[in-house]
């Protein structure tokens, strides 16, 4: 079984030489610290930043150079600064080659939630709903199940929508899954997880095909 | 040159009544237009409608007025991370019109530039397309979002000049250029504010044209929400 | 009777302090040397600069500061430069107070014709079509009368339109018209122009309400 | 970084090809592609679309390429000052879409913001608008725009850096930013080309993202049209 950093390292090998990826709170920020050195990407973070790099040294935090999480960071060299239109048009236009982002719920058509419990919670959408519905590469990071330990990948989604039929991957603690017509076809197991578990903790329609390989991380 | 400066932050807010609705710039508590959210609270307007992505944290930023109540309506993309704002939101007190955030940049600058309304694919299928027109073009479903309006926007520069020219600093910048023209009146306030022709014409991030009032700041705290380091080897 | 500088004097007392303005190509780029000097004005160009300046010095001219009639140009203390999209944002969002634009036709609804003559000529509108879709503060700068002799002022235009029902005033050699719901309110002579001469010369309904004064240029 | 850096305009034209559309920035001879205009002519690619908003003069710019009769459509605001343009297009030889400026510009930045159309009122009740859908919003008719779709995208900037950013210099600017990351690749010429983390963060005009190859541009003539100046008294 992963943890948040194995999810996240695990993500990292998704990310291709040139490609721009905007990644989202939580674990998928986490995907940074383990994207190979030998390519050349470029983060971006929809409150105007391209060319992100590491956190600040201590004392060298500027207030005016945060992330989409509020977090304090530095640039690169090739960094630019933009406003929010002209970063959700990167979006929206398709530039931005990699989304990766949390989920409460995916279902197996590809629809996300990951703004809202009714009458509970509301975190807000921010820039997801332009991510979800401008992106191609969709890659959700989460735990399999929810803190009650029930399913997060549904045959339909029962939370207020993000996007509809948009997610493209799921990688989760226990397993990496793809997004197609017959449903989450599932193509790689976590390090010591059986498919019997993976089939346990997945509401919606699994797919297995053959040998289904371990992932390796 | 056509001069924009007032005296200070009161004589920029002159005019601004209960029941307005007003954009402010900032995501997070970066770039937000502290004087301006300072003045409002001591003025004590109430039932303002706020556009703004965020409303700060609870006691900072746009949460100083959550707390007073002086806000009867957010028009935000983002709730996380103000626990104020998330109570009132669920208790029925605030009224909220969650946006995307992409889609709230736009309305702004279609207020800006003479759009009435664009199509965007964000939001499509969810909550936020019901009662909305929805559309396709080649293949892909769109909905039909209207340009805002407003009565004031408050936006905060890193410099400015009299003309009411602005440069912003790093992600301190996020909505605030395109709030600027996009309200009846557009109210800047900036860390350095300098005569005309001191500014590079070709670096000016939102020509003068677009503010009418613009005042030099003071005492900016500029508060870091996440404070994230790592530790020199 | 004015001639073309004339005109542009004319119309310069119509530019009030604070006032963003457009000047089209011919007649309306004189009115910046008539506009007093006593009042604050930044002139716009839609090809992207805000406060220009008089003509450079022989020996300063830059191929890459120029204004909508690719003149070279100069720029005052407050300019800014811009791509063309956000200037037409200034322009279709109003920002700008006062557009000044030459005309081939104006109708006594306002409508105006300035970019095409069928078969025979064709300069394209440019931004005029923005401009007058916009603007609600458009002044026409033209000749009363075209070299054929024909009126300019007309009941409906002949030519292709570039925007309809826009235009509010017409200063021409002969006259300052206003466009009303009854048609041109002829407002003032140019000197030594009686109203027969002007009632001769326009093609549209002209009203003539009382004594109409000579104007002081 | 994302290196966009190509090593000069043979390599940065790759994959051009008869019948394609594009896009050119500039504003008369202001700010034009110039090595890329000269190379088009050079390897004779045919039937083009070319969007831009001039298309020169006779003998410089893209007029070039209407003297080569390498262009089977155009679609521009303005014709003036182009002799053969005119005689080209009143002859039928030339197709000619003619748009108004704003609604150009804002086809190509609807294009790199993925906005599939919108709504202006520039050329409402003209030409312009014939056979296209039209619209009330709060009282004023609107016509509704697509966004271009084009081939490739040649923009010329003042300098660039190999990440692909750039930075324009007066009215050169122009409707460069507006086709960038309009068509599929675009391809940017500077005048100086820089390596990474040479230019500040703050000041570009462009992010790298929304340009394919870039390269260090040659020989400019930058011509000037209407040479106007003032004596020294």
């Amino acid at each position: 079984m992963l943890d948040k950093n194995g999810i996240a390292k695990r993500i990292a090998k998704e990310v291709k030489d040139g490609y721009y990826v905007n990644l989202g709170i939580g674990i998928p920020t986490l995907v940074a610290n383990f994207v190979r050195d030998d390519i050349n990407v470029e983060f971006q973070s929809e409150n105007g930043v391209l060319g992100m790099g590491p956190f600040p040294f201590e004392g060298e935090e500027d207030a005016d150079i945060i992330n989409a999480g509020k977090q304090t960071i530095t640039t690169l060299p090739g960094a630019s600064f933009f406003d929010s239109a002209t970063s959700f048009g990167m979006i929206r236009g398709k530039h931005v080659d990699l989304t990766i982002l949390g989920a409460m719920e995916v279902a197996e058509n590809g629809d996300i939630a990951n703004w809202k419990i009714p009458g509970k919670m509301v975190k807000g959408m921010g820039g997801a709903m332009d991510l979800v519905a401008s992106a191609e590469n969709i890659i959700v990071a989460m735990m399999h199940t929810n803190r009650a330990g029930q399913s997060k990948l549904l045959k339909k989604c029962t939370l207020p929508l993000t996007g509809v039929g948009c997610v493209t991957k799921i990688v989760t603690n226990l397993a990496v899954l793809e997004v197609t017509d017959r449903g989450f076809l599932l193509k790689e197991r976590a390090p010591g997880v059986s498919v019997e578990q993976i089939k346990e903790a997945t509401e919606g329609t699994l797919v297995v095909e053959g040998e289904v390989p371990e992932m390796s991380v | 040159m056509i001069s924009k400066k007032v005296t200070g932050v009161e004589a920029a807010l002159k005019g601004v009544k209960d029941k307005m609705t007003l954009m402010l710039g900032g995501f997070g508590l970066c770039g937000i237009p502290e004087n301006a959210i300072a003045e409002l609270v001591r003025i004590g307007v109430k039932e303002l409608t706020c556009i703004s992505n965020n409303a700060g944290v609870d006691d900072f930023g746009l949460g100083l007025l959550l707390q007073k109540h002086q806000i009867k309506k957010m028009i935000s993309s983002y709730v996380g991370e103000n626990e104020e704002f998330e109570r009132q939101m669920l208790s029925g007190e605030l009224e909220v019109e969650l946006t995307p955030q992409g889609t709230l940049a736009e309305k702004c600058r279609a207020a800006q530039a003479g759009f009435p309304a664009f199509y965007t694919p964000a939001g499509y299928g969810t909550e936020v397309a019901e009662g909305k027109e929805t559309r396709e073009f080649n293949g892909k479903m769109y909905v039909l979002e209207e340009a805002f309006k407003a009565d004031f926007a408050f936006v905060k520069a890193w410099k400015g000049d009299e003309a009411g020219n602005l440069i912003f600093k790093g992600t301190a910048r996020n909505f605030n250029p395109c709030m600027c023209g996009a309200a009846d009146i557009t109210v800047a306030e900036v860390e350095e504010l300098v005569p005309a022709g001191e500014l590079d014409p070709n670096q000016i991030h939102v020509p003068g044209i677009f503010v009418q009032r613009i005042f030099q700041g003071k005492n900016y705290e500029k508060r870091i929400e996440q404070r994230t380091v790592r530790t020199r080897k």
